[in-house]
């Protein structure tokens, strides 16, 4: 233990006020700092924070750190809220994420509905995908690749670490429904053939 | 496995004489461990080990091990089996035709793999030596949530995004069990048949009669129904057949267009 | 608000950080406060706060206020992380922090034993390890790195600030390769087969 001069005493006040979960009366303080002479430590470092972005002041009998008042607003700061995102819009990321470059025809191939321009905006905002190049073909239609931010959102090092379908199919994402085996007459080969892009 | 206190206490040198009756190998976390602890109780430079003497040490160990208990894993086994050529090999020089590695080179990398174990368990306890957050020293108690400015943060995970995808995908599959068009009888199909039957046939006859032998049931079989029924609309309207019904459900007749009618034909 | 001059920025700079719960960085630190110069008012306010009982520390690209580490015995409340911890995860957090990026099969190389499943969970679950990229090589194997909640823990700046990273390099003893692979235990197979946590 070493804290014994006044100087050590106000440190440890300090600190200890700086730590605590909640305000601490001055007995305790007197008793977590041994100091007899609490009282007056902490007027002095009370003192010694004047002027400054924080100040120690006392309510109720305890004492406590606080941001300046003077402050509070200049120090206010985005909280984020949590909203999640719709059906579509993680749909639609997914077949950009899956499937880029892709133009917008493409994803609405895969998913089988119109992309509201809404979404892929919303997707813009949000900073997780961009436009890329034209694609060369007539009308040149743009196409949408993800952002850095997307990796770094879901904690790709990469995109060639984003999951394969191999994975996917392990993890039981894959698991097809009971298909509709009743239609007469549809026998025969399970053949897709809708591979979209 | 050990979970003392203090993770990086040393071995008690007392569990490694071999004519110690207690022999705690369960403190070992393999014989590499085993070897360091051992290495360690040379008491020199890690860097200038014996290894023939650690090798002796190492079988004396497992010696007293088996007489005491029999059951030794057999990593240990390996290991002594593996020190034992290593002395030999150390201790009688071969010639040169022997193949494998040279025994000196087979000591050194041993000696390597102690160090470097040795290294990290050092560095191990410089790091847990160092002040640590929330043990040594402490973060703001009571932080201060300033006034928010809301921000939307998109909660999505990386979990919900393959969930997307997997029943993107299992939807697709879905689809594809749609019966595939080539099952059903086109009314193309049913058109290019009847232009070629008609005009074998200059008599009324029934729908029924120009269906392919031969009928599916099912899908496949209305199908061919129903494209034949508006192929003849079809080619009627084009003038080439005429259709004529009865009364409702009655069979439906059809004939070729008799000529003299005038109008030309597509 | 108001905070215009040079001292307010610095008043602005001290409230933000005594207020947040968490460390913050250079960059968001600038935003908050408007400073260009905040590196040098971050420097100057770490200073001002030198021989107190709180000080300024930067740990991971972070900043944060905590309390003097030479106060610790007066201080302590007895939470220890490390006491759960065995000793193969401890070993395992060290070789991860000084070889980093690790694959498993390297780990098991250096400890000369396979890791138990439990042991990077854990460190995973503290928050001190995660994965990083694949290793381009045959079965792509994931690598293992620390993270910034590691160096705060630790207090540690930077990577490079670990104890005795320059030394144990010097001395070859950061070198991850297996040693010969005919020593029991010595992990030398280089298989990977399992990587996945």
């Amino acid at each position: 233990m070493s804290a014994d001069g006044p100087v050590d005493r106000l440190r440890l006040l300090e600190a200890i006020l700086f730590a605590a979960p909640e305000p601490l009366g001055a007995d305790e303080l007197r008793v977590r700092t041994g100091a007899d002479d609490v009282g007056r430590l902490l007027v002095e470092l009370r003192e010694s924070y004047a002027g400054r972005g924080v100040e120690l002041v006392e309510t109720g009998g305890k004492w406590r750190f606080r941001t300046a008042p003077d402050l509070v607003e200049a120090i206010a700061r985005p909280i984020d809220v949590a909203r999640k995102l719709s059906r579509a819009a993680l749909e639609t990321l997914a077949i950009i994420a899956y499937h880029q470059p892709v133009t917008r025809p493409e994803i609405e191939g895969i998913r089988g509905v119109a992309t509201s321009r809404g979404t892929l905006d919303q997707l813009m905002e949000i900073g997780w995908v961009r436009t890329g190049k034209r694609r060369e073909v007539p009308g040149r239609p743009l196409t949408w690749v993800t952002t850095e931010a997307f990796l770094h959102h879901f904690g790709l090092p990469d995109l060639r670490d984003l999951p394969g379908l191999e994975d996917l199919r392990a993890i039981g994402m894959l698991d097809a429904r009971p298909v509709l085996a009743a239609i007469p007459g549809a026998g025969g080969e399970g053949e897709s053939g809708d591979d979209a892009p | 496995m050990t979970t003392a206190a203090d993770p990086f206490e040393q071995h008690e040198i007392r569990h490694l004489r071999p004519d110690q009756l207690v022999l705690d190998l369960d403190g070992f976390e393999g014989p590499i461990d085993l070897l360091l602890t051992l290495a360690r109780d040379q008491k020199v430079d890690l860097a200038k080990i014996s290894i023939l003497e650690l090798a002796d040490q190492y079988l004396a160990f497992v010696a007293a091990a088996r007489r005491i208990r029999l059951e030794l894993a057999a990593d240990y086994l390996v290991m002594a089996a593996w020190l034992a050529y290593l002395k030999s090999r150390l201790l009688v020089p071969e010639p040169e035709t022997v193949a494998g590695d040279a025994p000196a080179e087979m000591a050194q990398a041993l000696a390597f793999q102690l160090q470097r174990l040795e290294a990290m368990r050092a560095a191990a306890a410089r790091l847990l030596a160092r002040p640590r957050l929330g043990r040594d020293v402490f973060a703001r108690g009571m932080p201060e949530l300033p006034p928010s400015l809301e921000r939307p943060a998109w909660e999505a995970t990386l979990h919900d995004l393959l969930s997307a995808y997997g029943a993107l995908k299992r939807r697709r599959e879905g689809v594809a069990y749609a019966p595939p068009s080539w099952q059903l009888w086109s009314v193309e199909h049913a058109i290019a048949r009847l232009r070629e039957l008609i005009g074998d046939l200059p008599a009324w006859g029934t729908l029924a009669s120009f269906l392919p032998p031969g009928l599916a049931d099912g899908l496949l079989g209305r199908s061919i129904v129903a494209s034949t029924l508006v192929a003849t609309l079809e080619l009627a309207k084009e003038g080439r057949l005429e259709i004529r019904q009865e009364a409702p459900f009655q069979p439906v007749w059809v004939r070729r267009r008799q000529s003299g009618d005038g109008e030309g034909v597509a």
